[in-house]
């Protein structure tokens, strides 16, 4: 049993805050995360080198990496440093690009060449891929794809897009194919905390066949995704608590610090009491990973920093009054960013379901 | 005990519902329900409707040009209003100024101001925090020193919503700095067009530009223009936080907030089930509805008070309080129901690129941008300090 | 729009809280609270003296009253003053008896002479009748009950049990029968909160039909008896907020008094805003009484008593530390009675299950 | 990261489990899964048990009879003995007046005292709270006043918890009044059988008699009871509190707790539809067990900074108050579960009568006695009070 950072982790961990916090203020920041393209090249570069895209993958493939623990270590200090570089769509597309042997394209996407994202969620899909409504149609030797995938996660300006859709003529079990398009079309926006979001109109584009059989490996990248999103709130909350902390000491009111005032004391106590859960559930869910008690607490942990995320960012703004709902302090952005993580790969109720579906009452992993 | 309206009552509320019918225009209202920032025009167009009906200065007395209504109609108009989606008037010169020059202001400033309030000539603002003075008002910094016939301001005032628009503002400045900080404090009125008064927009979590920062540098105002006493601005400032505030707790618009997510729910399908057979959705809208259910009555029972004449300076505090938190768990259940959908900025895509309905397509901003709700015109931390005060007073 | 008591409830709230206080005070209370049989017939004569059976029932029926807003007045008085006479199973006994037609049964259960009692649920059955399982089958012209109910109140040492069943032999929909039975026997225990409360076997029990179709009825009856257990929790939940607030301003700690603490007094601030919210939606249960829209405010009442009850019962122990806790300071036995006011006719989930099934969305009573 | 035990600890586990199962009396199991009180003679008979295997003094060495784990095997044990519904070991004498004797007792207190902890022939009691000093501890007034070869004491004593069963007591009481409150108190053993101690049954909420008042009126105590130096006594009820509580947390019971609603969940039936597929019930229950495997990890966080030697007063904090608010939504949704049925006083029906499982029966009384968790041991305000002190210190 041990919690500490490998060393590896350690130095990767501390490089990459480093990075943040002498490169990337929130001005920086904010000029990139609201306005297309929504990436900074040199940014990216910089990540790419640090070696933060090649830890998502395995040494086999071509990666340097490729555990959980690497991708929850790397999102933490995204998080920590409110980071909207389109790094979760890199990551969901590179796993399988890696996991396919597109060890060109991969290669690629790790020297911070080329960016891919993964289309997988549909205007009424959130987490359960057995209702996903894109087709594919094979003609000849030539695959078309019709449908809509929406929320595709670092889409605007993407090289590659992966995208998955199920095969047609096959009926009601059909299989997931996954397909590779180049540089597609879509339709871009700012997401309210910053980054890039599309939708994709498949509309009879023309795509290269990866696989015909992912269902399984989109769910395991998707599981990471998970993760990675609650290593990023749990950076995030982290940095957001500590400068409400600092604000709460400075400012004053009626002659006296608000830092004295025992029922907000009390409120932030209660915060720090569930940032503590959040990490915990996330290295519960990173143990998981690969186990077969992956879904079920990945979707715990969703769950949990769902809830929790979003009460801390409310509290977070409630706590600062006037000052933390405006654009100009770095904490209102932190704020919207933990709200918007619920919104993401399925949100606190679509995962409880996943969980009551997984069979709820089945001992914790660990206690077998 | 009785919660009807009596027939007059329900005869009013029925006139006002057809005049929104036939009047509120249809893209101003359009706009309200898809939670879209107003132009000034789209505030002056209705106000002068609503002007033009006699029915703008809801609180004023007939004699200076308001509708004379009792409490009770007050709130009748205010809900309807919030049901048609119309927009919300600021308060700042009908509901605030308007009312302390009734009751604080000399002839002269009764006869000018009120009529330039009512036809749009004046919009007013509303000068009141300042940086180091948001709940702790009455360490306010701002000087206004007096030079002849006219004051000298200098300082600075923040929060003011909506200054953009406007062309006036009421401050509240330091006249001394004897005494209790409270006993040093004015009520004064102040031209913006003034030399050595600067606006500068501040940018809200939303993104959206609906409050400012206003600097004083060395302006002078002519002593006319001071309402009330020399050093009286607490009383009137006390005034205004404890006047009738008839629509504190929103009803209306947080029963227009579960109407709306219920459409919603009918519309969305989600992992292959209508949102609106979603059991923990259901549930969730079904306990909010129950809150929002016994709000209506609480402000019921408390307009009835005040109809009474009962003091209600707690029974605001209890509205303020569960209001906001009505009305931001509806914000946050509506958000929710969007899943990932919530997160694009809908207002970069034209509408016809939308999967989701025009009017939900602002769910998230328009939930950050309520998490003000709780934090501005008394945050309810300082409401639970007002209600605390009264239950532990000796 | 008046929410002042009339005259007469004014009078009768008074005479009642006056009793109350004057004749049952907290020792008094628990000697027959928690022991058989659960009942003492001189507060019960003198209960009825004043008038507060008879004002269940309306004057064509015999009695003083009827409405939903008597049975209110009375039942928060009862709340406040925590009387645990059966006097719930009363209310809805005699209603049924009275809307009958057996109005000598009922005159004498309005003097105080007879006690009734209701057998609706069963151990599989909170709040929905369709799902009862008790049925009744006409032997000649003898019917005979079976089957088993439970949740009686005030059973133990009633004289009349009305028992609800389903009429045997009537295929899925038969309807539902009211059934009288005297003085049976039954399996009688205290309820936590004082009162008594029992199961009945009917087991092939002989009784009176009273109705062969009595489910709209027994429905009134019991959203009646929901209106007067949120009106019974209104009552307890205001005395217990004030000993609260009594107890905050003696203790003291650290050399202050607990009410001088402001992490505890926005609790109590709280507890206040939601005491407040539960007496108005008492107030809208009340109003919605005999309209269409009876069943859903009813339940939306007993949802949000049934949750901020059990809240307000948990914070007031936890501002009282460990005297909450003993069975000695009267203030434990308020905060029992509010958690358990949750278990009786429906649950808050039971409720809001009740609310969705009756249309979500559907816009309030009052605005048409 | 590492969230594996080793190997050493899987096998001792393993070692546990099987001892439990071989060696933990049915009926007595039985008790605790149902909720019951247990008798005297239940406890005395299981810490025979483990006194026998050497495993009844979980925290003490070795050279004293412990059994010398690690915090990670007591950790272990602890959870499986929760999990296999062993009692709770009343730990005035084993986890708290044993540390105290082994740190600050002298050759002669250790000799004569440990031994007959272990054996059972001592059942001890705590003497800390008074009426007037719960959570403010240093505020006691309970007097001892030297005389001779004696303390002459006088005072009362609440809260003390199974006193019904114990021989003796250990007390905080004041030597003296000079200087800082803290700084008077001293550590003092008592017999309860010496002449002027009465003890007084305070019944709990539920009905259930645990703990005690005692009174204590010129009580005669041999100096030679005294623990450590006089007025050392805030120094070793500091080291006490801040003493490693490995089980702080009840993962373990809450685990159980969690299971035992699931089995119920399968067997109950409302409204036509089995409790385990109602979506609400579920959907609470799911939240919370993500809530609680989060806190079985933030609890081998802290017991691995234990290990490592970190100091963990804060951490003992957080560790309270989730731990407390886990178990008391457990024990909420469990009581919640039984509708109508978790009224009834189960103790007075037979068992053949309830229609309920026997194990939830008593569902509604082990709620309302477990509200205790969140007040008891230093209560929850406390506990936000000690991570605040730290979170905001300069």
């Amino acid at each position: 049993m041990d919690f500490n950072l490998s060393e590896d982790h350690q130095l990767l961990s501390d490089s990459l805050r480093r990075f943040l916090a002498e490169n990337y203020d929130i001005e920086t920041r904010n000029r990139t995360a609201y306005a297309a393209p929504f990436h900074a090249p040199e940014t990216w570069s910089a990540l790419a080198e640090l070696g933060v895209i090649g830890a998502f993958v395995p040494e086999g493939q071509g990666g340097y990496g490729g555990t959980a623990d690497d991708v929850a270590v790397i999102f933490e200090e995204l998080g920590r440093g409110l980071c909207s570089e389109p790094m979760l769509g890199t990551l969901l597309g590179l796993r399988l690009l890696a996991a396919l042997g597109q060890t060109d394209l991969a290669a690629r996407v790790i020297d911070g060449e080329t960016r891919v994202a993964l289309a997988v969620s549909e205007p009424q899909v959130a987490c359960d891929l057995s209702c996903l409504q894109a087709t594919a149609r094979c003609e000849g030797d030539v695959w078309r794809l019709s449908g809509r995938k929406s929320a595709v996660y670092g889409a605007p300006g993407a090289d590659l897009v992966l995208v998955v859709a199920r095969l047609a003529d096959a009926g009601e079990n059909a299989a997931l194919g996954l397909f590779l398009i180049h540089a597609p079309e879509s339709i871009a926006a700012p997401m309210i905390d910053g980054g890039g979001i599309a939708d994709i109109v498949l509309d009879g584009l023309q795509a290269e066949c990866l696989s015909t059989d992912c269902a399984e490996l989109v769910e395991d990248a998707l599981d990471l995704g998970r993760i990675a999103l609650c290593a990023e709130a749990v950076g995030a909350m982290s940095h957001l608590i500590e400068i409400t902390i600092d604000y709460l000491r400075q400012r004053k009111q009626f002659g006296r610090t608000l830092a004295s005032f025992q029922a907000l004391q009390h409120r932030v106590v209660d915060m720090v009491v569930e940032r503590e859960q959040c990490r915990s559930i996330t290295i519960a869910a990173v143990a998981a990973y690969g186990t077969p008690a992956q879904a079920r607490t990945v979707s715990m942990a969703k769950n949990l920093i769902g809830r929790m995320g979003s009460w801390i960012a409310e509290e977070a703004i409630q706590l600062h009054g006037g000052i933390g709902m405006t654009w100009e302090y770095p904490g209102s952005h932190y704020a919207k960013r933990l709200v918007m993580i619920d919104h993401q790969l399925g949100d606190r109720n679509d995962h409880v379901l996943r969980m009551i579906r997984l069979k709820p009452g089945a001992p914790p992993a660990e206690a077998a | 005990m009785d919660l009807e309206f009596t027939d007059e009552e329900r005869a009013f509320r029925e006139d006002v519902r057809k005049f929104l019918q036939r009047e509120l225009p249809r893209d101003i209202a359009g706009k309200v329900a898809a939670g879209k920032d107003l132009e000034r025009d789209d505030i002056l167009r209705w106000q002068a409707i609503l002007h033009a009906r006699g029915w703008l200065a809801a609180t004023w007395p007939k004699e200076h040009g308001g509708p004379g209504w009792s409490a009770v109609e007050r709130h009748i108009f205010s809900e309807e209003c919030a049901l048609h989606s119309a927009p919300r008037l600021p308060p700042f010169g009908l509901n605030m100024l308007g009312p302390v020059l009734i009751r604080f202001g000399n002839d002269q400033q009764k006869r000018e101001i009120l009529p330039r309030i009512l036809d749009g000539s004046d919009w007013w603002c509303q000068g009141y925090s300042e940086p180091g003075a948001g709940s702790d008002l009455a360490s306010l910094r701002t000087r206004a020193v007096r030079d002849g016939d006219h004051y000298v301001v200098n300082g600075q005032k923040t929060w003011t919503t909506l200054g953009q628009y406007a062309n006036k503002i009421f401050c509240l400045v330091r006249t001394s700095t004897q005494g209790k900080p409270q006993e040093g404090i004015s009520f004064l009125l102040v031209d913006l067009d003034a030399p050595g008064v600067e606006m500068r927009p501040i940018r809200l979590i939303d993104g959206g530009h609906e409050v400012n920062e206003v600097f004083f540098t060395d302006v002078r105002v002519p002593v006319a223009n001071l309402v009330g006493e020399e050093n009286q601005g607490w009383t009137i400032a006390k005034y205004l936080l404890t006047h009738e505030r008839t629509n504190i707790a929103g009803i209306g618009y947080a029963t227009k907030e579960l109407e709306r997510f219920h459409r919603l729910a009918r519309e969305i399908t989600r992992d292959g089930r209508r949102l609106s057979d979603s059991p923990l959705h259901a549930a969730r809208a079904a306990e909010i509805e129950a809150e929002l259910e016994a709000l209506r009555i609480t402000n019921l029972r408390m307009l009835a008070n005040a109809r009474d004449g009962a003091a209600g300076g707690v029974e605001s505090s209890l509205l303020k309080l569960k209001g906001t938190q009505v009305r931001q768990m509806l914000q946050n259940l509506y958000r929710s129901a969007l899943g990932s959908q919530a997160a694009p900025i809908a207002d970069e895509l034209s509408e016809n690129e939308l999967t989701v309905p025009v009017d939900a397509a602002r769910a998230a901003p328009v939930y950050f941008n309520h998490r003000k709700l709780s934090i501005f015109g008394g945050s309810n931390e300082i409401q639970r300090n007002i209600v605390a005060k009264e239950l532990f007073k000796e």
